[in-house]
């Protein structure tokens, strides 16, 4: 029986992913948004293989009904495009858009959060009250005048869903600086004579990360939401095959060919699902403290 | 400040004068950027109108002072605003005020009931997740909360038109009232009660899931502080403990977001206004932007700001009645 | 003298209209007075003046409570609060004789003060289309309180005046105007004319109401006691509105086609195209001629023979609609004709037309690329631009389709000119002179909507449009128009592709409905509903 | 029930961990008796499972991941295990009361401290509303709170630190319960505060005859009240009977080397150091924590944190700053190292005003002047590997980075840590552990002085002693000038040339630790000195320096 002795080190532990994965899998709702996260993935890469042409063009006789036809196995919308293939295109264009609209909020957010967060002071409430100005206009309202302004490009769209997105994260980014920033490791880091930029981006930024993380699953679904209600409002961008689009078309023959839009309306649903739940599992595996079990 | 105010007054005040450089700036911000979309409201007008001759379009655009340079009207324009002059909307040939108003109130219901039905539900479900966390309960309650945020409000609404008012023809397809049914009173009462039920419904449910997986994880964070423990030491039952001990603190990250989801459920609120039909701030927005309507879009983003203002404000009230540790100052 | 035989004619008609109108009705049901009768409208009409605003929406539901000088019936023209009309020789003058004892719902007279008023300060200055028709409008005279003496500098054919004024042609009570800013006056949006219904209140964003008006001129009539305008944007919304009978009719194409298909199925509605037949309109496809690909005739005509018309009116239009000819549709009465050069779909010779123009497919798999910008007007709109962009895909044209909300489309194609490709459509008013002309004419000032912005230019076809409109013999204005459809149908400076007429949901509780050819505009004094 | 039971009698107590838990079981077989009256002591160092076993005795355990798997809990001859939760609940408050360490935390932040007294009595009794007030004030007045009325309405934020542990004593009493489980009750208190609250415990406890569970860590606080002694290590009791006999008479090595690493409390010679050239001068410093004013914002009360210090460090030198938690002494570190801007004053390294320097100077001056922090955990960023925050000073002073990572190598040796550290991640260390790498980080820029604040506030007490070891080590073999932060008297008369007595932002008195331990000429130190738990108890003499 000896004191605890400091000079003798544990064993080493698993690397971090395998760590991460074992909190994961905890969460077995989390699993279930991993598995339809990785479901929907596949399909935006094999969008190609289920149907090497453009999902726009002409498939089959119009108003084709799911399951009545091995060209078109659910269905075609008015313009006779297999609904198919439009859910397998509609997934790339989905996820591309909740992806990088997603990275556009998140860093437009991070660097205004990061600021105000770490120097405080004027800075913050110059950025504060930026913020706040922003986060005062109605987001949805603000993305109708981008999308107005810049018209329905998917490009546009995405960068001004992007652009509506930031105030959040700002605001979270800021709290978590505010927090970290007081943390003696970045006094340590201070006092080692590293520069301010330095601390920011190297030493607090890679610890802010997690609620980031978690927070970006959030601004995914959020993205494919907006770009599905901007495209029933008739702003979508036609020349893709996306989600809201199809949704968007399809609710005018909603009661005679709910297929149409019920098809791509659960992909959003269960995408968004997706998002949200892996978002949980993440914020499960990132953020130890509310472990159970 | 040689008079003795009380205090609660000198915070609002405060508040007032902390939000003026805020609202000049989005005001600022919306002009020009609107001014920066393709076409204006002379456009819009004809279009609406089925198309006029030359001479008609410029004699509008003059009429509206639209041949002017952008910063002379935005000057104009912020001149008039400081006497809270909103100006004259082309579009509905009224003062903008009068627009305002005639839709403030159908906004402010829709969103007071579906917001504090969001949160009601929200923190009472969050709260029984959270006590049964990760078991099938809180499964159940946590994935359907989710599913509801997860579906397109537009979906969620016409779904909801075709069970309720196709199919069952129990409720309103849209709109506030039963128009020339001339209602009083209690009926009238009962007959925009009946209107609302399904926009709200979708909005409610929408907002819902933020609300319920905030107060879940908060609860859970704070059944785990010492004097959740303290109390459980003095042999306090677990309905005291969640009622008098947990609620409480956990409810404070919650009303937080509550004061942030405002302006955010008026946005949200165009696309269930506009399927509703619900005469309300929302589709009036989502109009004016397509219209161009200047007047009355910077109407509706100033009235916003004061809403929003006024609404953090109460949400500051809230969180210090709520909170015994903040003292407003 | 046939300028008065004519009159004489249509005075005949119209009685007959009378008379056979009362009788089916009479023979059919027993008239039910009173209740409400609840209309659907799509988009919200801010103005209700249609002294100001020339607009079917503002007829729709100003057009009950203001009367025009003349409307049109199945049979002809049909005398409101003008009785009697005629042009002098040289085409100088009009003279209208003014209907007596009619009375404002303020309870002033109705006289020649307030058509003289309206003609020269609204009719002339301010009402869109009509400014233009009444550019030579010198001066109204009122030899006495029921006369009205219309003079203009150059000839204006009796004809178009007449057939020009069921749409632009409503007096407004110049005691409520004379004086104000007409633009901003209180009664623009709170009518007060001599209709059959009385405005009542308008609910900004929810509904219009108007009442019975108990001392309207035709004796016995409204049959209504209320008629409320329901504004609901959705189209889905308000056709499950329709099926839950909180509306009753909704017209203009007010639910999506999908919906009018299954409706029309429904026994509890009335489905069909009649009423429109004054208002039909043209699904078109715009070229930006600057664009010298598309200055070529032979790629224009080649798009066009890749476009399977029959397939679109099949799919987009549900089958209610027809093939374009050209300038002036089918329903354009005498001024028809059919007897036109036709692009019939066929791709493999339109590749082949695309290869001689010298527009081979490149190595990107296409010929060229069109930024096509659909005019944002819901639904078969837009699925008539991605049709469009599937077809022309078939003839290796790459369309990237550049969606924007109105004022984005109008001045991104009218002012801007910047796109290749646009669609949208245009409504046919009446007669070629005041409506698809400025489709052809050259010189149309920049930034007008629905105008010849093309940069397309045919000093042939300016000119016998010119003279078209100044003919005063029916027949052989009829002959030019004919010449203008064809010349418009080899030249395509613009595809006319489906003429379709407007389409209206009726509850069958609705009696007397879509009895004239405008009927969505017109008094529906005679419009009853089943208690 | 008849009087001849203890109040508590554990038989064989076991309480099993969840999987993955560094070891299968919390407790093994632990055997523990408290008669009437008494007071007895559970040690052990964190980690030793002393807090389960309260849990266990209430019945509060997080089940069904940590539960009780065997043995017997015995209360007033009754055991307890497999008592339904609900004649739980009764006992609990009533019967046998809790006194948690975090006085701060324990209490319910949104309810007034009166509220909490009476949610007791309203759980428990049947008492009107007027006696539970009554009795709630009396309960106030015992634990000597100065003014029961307006603390009964005032939140726990409103009151001290001290005030609240008191509060929850007069909480944990109010019932006259049989047993009292008090959780480290004064580990978050200073040590003037902890003597008063060890002594209000004892003086209740005498009045009432309960019987007392005291879990500590401090010898210092067993020498000072307790009856009799049980030290776990691991789960495992490893030795238990009279204070008498554990503490001066350990049996077990395991005591024997805990009671080692008690820092003595005899300070080391007087050093002449007064001829050495002097590494850091602070002359008239001056920092004012002023709240953040604005337009309209209500005035708050400006702090005063430091007033007016001056002060000189020789080289090879250590100058303890002594204080309690509000004297200014963190505020003091960190404005030596300009960490923190203060409002006016002088901080000379080697000469050079660092207060006077422009950004890019400061940032070349750092490497003279290195810190070593109080929480080893938070000072580490979690996200670098050990060589990485070794090397990170002298790379951002230009070292070569592969060089650099060299010489982090040897520093890990220097600090008595394998070189195998070097690729792993902080949170793979014991506290210990990473307070070493701390130090190494601090040494890697070889400064003149090194600025340590509480370094070794966070640790265990064996793991104490050996940093301390390590610090005076290095020192000597490095000839470190050290401005040593410490709260704790004990640690600063083991280490410490000379120290600083700070109050209030002001220092009361300076000297030679040897003189002013032993003849404290200000008020205050006479008191801090005086309250040091267990100054009377002088530990066995040590057989080893390490175990």
């Amino acid at each position: 029986m000896t004191l605890a002795d400091s000079q003798q080190i544990a064993p080493p532990e698993p690397p971090r992913y395998i760590v991460f994965w074992r909190r994961y899998r905890r969460n077995r709702a989390a699993l279930l948004g991993l598995f339809l996260f990785v479901l929907v993935v596949l399909m935006a890469l094999s969008a190609g293989l289920v149907d090497p042409e453009d999902p726009l063009r002409r498939a089959g006789p119009p108003l084709t009904p799911p399951f009545t036809s091995w060209e078109t196995p659910l269905g075609t919308d008015q313009l006779g495009r297999d609904v198919l293939s439009g859910v397998f295109y509609g997934a790339r264009i989905s996820l591309m858009i909740g992806v990088v609209a997603t990275l556009v909020a998140i860093s437009i957010g991070v660097v205004i959060g990061a600021l105000a967060g770490y120097f405080g002071g004027w800075v913050d409430d110059v950025l504060m009250r930026i913020t706040e100005a922003f986060q005062t206009i109605p987001n949805f309202v603000l993305l109708l005048a981008l999308v107005a302004i810049m018209g329905s490009k998917i490009e546009w769209i995405t960068l001004a869903i992007g652009i509506v997105s930031w105030t959040a994260p700002a605001r979270m980014v800021r709290a978590e600086f505010m927090s970290l920033r007081h943390r003696e490791f970045v006094d340590a880091a201070r006092n080692l004579g590293v520069s301010n930029t330095a601390i920011i981006f190297r030493e607090i930024l890679p610890n802010a990360m997690p609620p980031i993380v978690v927070y970006a699953s959030v601004i995914m679904a959020l993205s494919i939401l907006m770009e599905s209600a901007l495209a029933f409002l008739s702003l979508g961008d036609p020349n893709y095959a996306s989600w809201g689009n199809m949704i968007g078309q399809g609710r005018a023959v909603l009661r005679s060919a709910p297929y149409c839009s019920v098809i791509p309306g659960i992909a959003i649903i269960l995408t968004v699902l997706s998002f949200s739940l892996l978002g949980e599992g993440l914020n499960d595996a990132l953020n130890p403290r509310q472990k159970k079990t | 400040m040689a008079v003795h105010m009380p205090p609660i007054l000198i915070y609002a005040l405060r508040r007032l004068l902390q939000a003026v450089p805020v609202v000049i700036l989005i005001m600022i911000t919306t002009f020009l950027l609107l001014k920066l979309a393709p076409g204006d409201t002379v456009d819009a007008l004809v279009g609406d109108m089925g198309g006029a001759d030359a001479d008609f379009i410029a004699r509008l655009r003059a009429e509206y002072g639209l041949d002017q340079p952008v910063l002379v009207q935005l000057w104009r324009y912020m001149v008039k605003l400081a006497s809270f002059d909103f100006g004259w909307s082309f579009v509905y040939e009224q003062p903008v005020s009068t627009v305002l108003m005639e839709r403030l109130g159908t906004t402010l219901l829709l969103m007071a009931t579906s917001l504090s039905i969001a949160f009601t539900l929200g923190i009472v479900l969050g709260a029984i997740a959270a006590r049964r966390a990760y078991s099938l309960t809180d499964n159940v309650i946590s994935v359907l909360g989710l599913v509801f945020y997860a579906t397109p409000s537009f979906f969620l609404s016409l779904m909801l038109i075709l069970v309720f008012s196709v199919h069952l023809g129990w409720l309103p397809v849209g709109g506030i009232k039963t128009i020339a049914a001339f209602y009083t009173g209690w009926d009238h009462v009962w007959d925009v009660a009946r209107h609302l039920i399904m926009p709200t419904a979708a909005l409610s449910l929408i907002y819902l899931a933020f609300y319920l997986r905030l107060m879940r994880a908060s609860v859970i964070e704070v059944a785990d502080l010492d004097y959740v423990r303290t109390a459980r030491a003095k042999g306090a039952k677990e309905g005291r403990l969640m009622i008098h001990h947990i609620m409480r603190n956990a409810l404070l990250p919650v009303v937080t977001l509550l004061g942030l989801q405002f302006s955010t459920v008026l946005g949200g609120s165009i696309v269930v206004e506009t399927i509703f039909t619900l005469p309300g701030l929302g589709q009036l927005a989502y109009q004016s932007v397509v219209q161009r309507d200047m007047n009355t879009l910077m109407g509706i983003i100033f009235l916003c700001s004061i809403i929003v203002v006024v609404v953090n404000f109460l949400t500051d009230l809230l969180y210090a009645r709520l909170d015994s540790r903040i003292e407003l100052v | 003298m046939t300028v008065k035989l004519r009159k004489a004619g249509l005075m005949l008609a119209a009685a007959g209209a009378f008379s056979s109108a009362a009788f089916s009705v009479a023979a059919q049901d027993e008239v039910q007075k009173g209740g409400t009768a609840i209309i659907h409208m799509n988009s919200e009409q801010r103005i209700l003046n249609p002294a100001l605003r020339a607009s079917t929406g503002v007829y729709n539901i100003s057009g009950k409570i203001m009367e025009p000088l003349i409307d049109k019936s199945y049979d002809g023209y049909e005398p409101v609060l003008a009785t009697e009309w005629s042009g002098s020789e040289d085409g100088s003058q009009i003279t209208v004789k003014l209907r007596e004892g009619v009375k404002w719902h303020d309870g002033e007279d109705f006289t020649c003060e307030d058509v003289a008023f309206s003609a020269m300060e609204m009719w002339k200055e301010l009402l869109n289309y009509s400014s233009a028709l009444q550019a030579n409008l010198e001066s109204v005279d009122c030899p006495d309180p029921h006369t009205a003496v219309f003079n203009y500098s150059k000839p204006m054919p009796l004809e178009l005046f007449v057939a020009a004024m069921p749409d632009l042609g409503h007096p407004v009570p110049k005691h409520l105007y004379e004086g104000t800013d007409l633009l901003k006056n209180e009664y623009n949006n709170a009518p007060v004319g001599t209709g059959p219904f009385k405005f009542v209140e308008y609910q900004r964003g929810q509904y219009v109401m108007a009442e019975k008006n108990e001392d309207y001129w035709r004796d016995g009539y409204p049959y209504l006691d209320r008629i409320v305008w329901r504004f609901i944007k959705d189209k889905s919304a308000a056709a499950a509105a329709l099926e839950a009978g909180e509306v009753h009719e909704s017209g203009f194409i007010g639910v999506s086609m999908a919906d009018v298909e299954r409706l029309a199925e429904d026994d509890r509605f009335d489905v069909g195209t009649k009423g429109y037949e004054n208002n039909v309109a043209h699904s078109t496809v715009e070229f930006n001629h600057r664009n010298p690909i598309l200055a070529d005739l032979k790629v224009r005509q080649a798009i066009y023979h890749g476009l399977d018309i029959d397939y679109a009116i099949d799919t987009i239009m549900r089958g209610f609609a027809k093939p374009g000819r050209g300038p002036v549709p089918s329903a354009g009465g005498i001024n028809y004709t059919d007897d036109v050069p036709t692009y019939p779909y066929d791709p493999e010779l339109a590749k082949q037309m695309l290869d001689e123009a010298g527009y081979p497919v490149q190595d990107d798999g296409f010929r060229f690329k069109l930024r096509h910008r659909p005019a944002p007007w819901g639904e078969y709109t837009q699925l008539w631009a991605e049709y469009f962009a599937q077809a022309m895909k078939e003839i290796d044209i790459d369309v990237e389709l550049l969606t924007n909300d109105a004022p984005g489309f109008l001045s991104g194609v009218y002012r801007d000119h910047d796109f290749d490709t646009a669609n949208g459509w245009h409504q046919f008013r009446s007669d070629p002179a005041v409506s698809t002309m400025v489709w052809l004419r050259s010189g149309q000032p920049n930034g007008t909507p629905w105008t010849n912005q093309f940069g397309w230019k045919s000093e042939e076809i300016d000119t016998m449009i010119d003279e078209a409109a100044s003919e005063l013999d029916v027949e052989k204005r009829a002959e030019m128009y004919h010449q203008i459809q064809v010349r418009a149908m080899e030249e395509l400076p613009v595809i006319f592709a489906i003429e379709h007429p407007f389409i209206s949901v009726t509850s069958k509780k609705l009696k007397n409905h879509h009895n004239t050819p405008r009927w969505t505009s017109s008094s529906w004094y005679d419009l009853w509903l089943e208690q | 029930m008849t009087g001849s039971h203890p109040i508590l009698e554990l038989r064989n107590l076991q309480i099993s961990l969840p999987k993955g838990a560094d070891r299968p079981l919390a407790l093994e077989g632990l055997d523990l008796t408290i008669e009437p009256g008494e007071i007895v002591c559970l040690v052990g160092e964190s980690g030793s499972g002393k807090s389960l076993c309260a849990g266990a005795i209430m019945g509060l355990l997080p089940e069904p991941h940590v539960r009780v798997t065997g043995g017997e809990i015995r209360f007033m001859g009754e055991d307890l295990r497999g008592r339904s939760d609900s004649m739980m609940r009764k006992l609990r408050g009533a019967d046998i009361a809790m006194i948690f360490q975090e006085p701060m935390t324990a209490l319910n932040p949104q309810k007034t401290v009166g509220w909490q007294l009476d949610e007791v009595l309203r759980l428990h009794t049947d008492m009107n509303r007027a006696q539970r007030r009554a009795r709630t004030l009396e309960m106030l007045e015992r634990v000597h709170i100065p003014d029961p009325q307006s603390a009964y309405n005032a939140y726990p934020h409103q009151i001290s630190g001290g005030q609240r542990q008191r509060v929850m004593i007069a909480m944990a009493l109010s019932l006259s319960p049989k047993l009292i489980i008090a959780d480290e009750p004064t580990t978050a208190l200073d040590v003037t505060t902890q003597l008063q609250i060890l002594k209000l415990i004892r003086e209740l406890q005498q009045d009432e005859g309960a019987g007392i569970l005291f879990i500590t860590h401090d010898f210092g606080v067993v020498a000072e009240v307790a009856n009799k002694v049980a030290v776990l290590c691991r789960g495992e009791l490893v030795e238990a009977g009279t204070t008498d006999e554990v503490l001066n008479n350990p049996q077990h090595a395991y005591t024997r080397a805990l009671i080692a690493a008690v820092p003595a409390l005899t300070p080391p010679p007087v050093k002449a150091v007064n001829t050495l050239p002097v590494v850091l001068r602070g002359t008239g410093l001056k920092k004012t924590f002023a709240a953040r004013g604005g337009l309209l914002s209500g005035r708050r009360k400006a702090v005063t944190a430091v007033s007016d210090l001056s002060f000189e460090l020789h080289q090879g030198e250590t100058l303890g700053v002594v204080g309690e938690s509000g004297s200014g002494k963190t505020t003091v570190s960190r404005i030596v190292t300009r960490l923190l801007e203060c409002d006016a004053g002088s901080v000379e390294v080697d000469g050079k005003d660092l207060l006077a320097c422009s950004p890019r100077e400061l940032r070349a001056m750092r490497k003279h002047i290195q810190m070593v922090f109080q929480d080893p955990m938070a000072s580490l960023n979690p996200r670098k590997r050990v060589v990485d925050l070794i090397a990170q000073g002298p790379i951002v002073h230009g070292t070569d980075p592969a060089l650099a990572r060299e010489n982090a190598k040897k520093l890990l040796e220097l600090v008595e840590l394998s070189p195998s550290a070097a690729n792993r991640f902080p949170h793979e260390f014991s506290g210990g552990q990473r307070q070493r790498i701390g130090i190494a980080r601090a040494l890697a820029l070889e400064p003149k002085v090194i600025v340590a604040d509480e370094p070794v506030s966070a640790l265990d007490v064996s793991v104490q002693a050996q940093v301390l070891k390590l610090l005076a080590d290095l020192r000597e073999r490095l000839n470190l000038s050290l401005l040593f932060v410490t709260h704790d008297l004990r640690v600063a008369a083991h280490l410490c040339d000379r120290v600083m007595v700070m109050q209030k932002g002001e220092v009361v008195e300076h000297g030679p630790t040897a003189e002013i331990f032993a003849d404290p000429q200000h008020p205050y130190t006479q008191s801090l000195l005086s309250s040091i738990p267990g100054r009377d108890w002088t530990p066995p003499s040590r057989h080893t320096d390490a175990a």
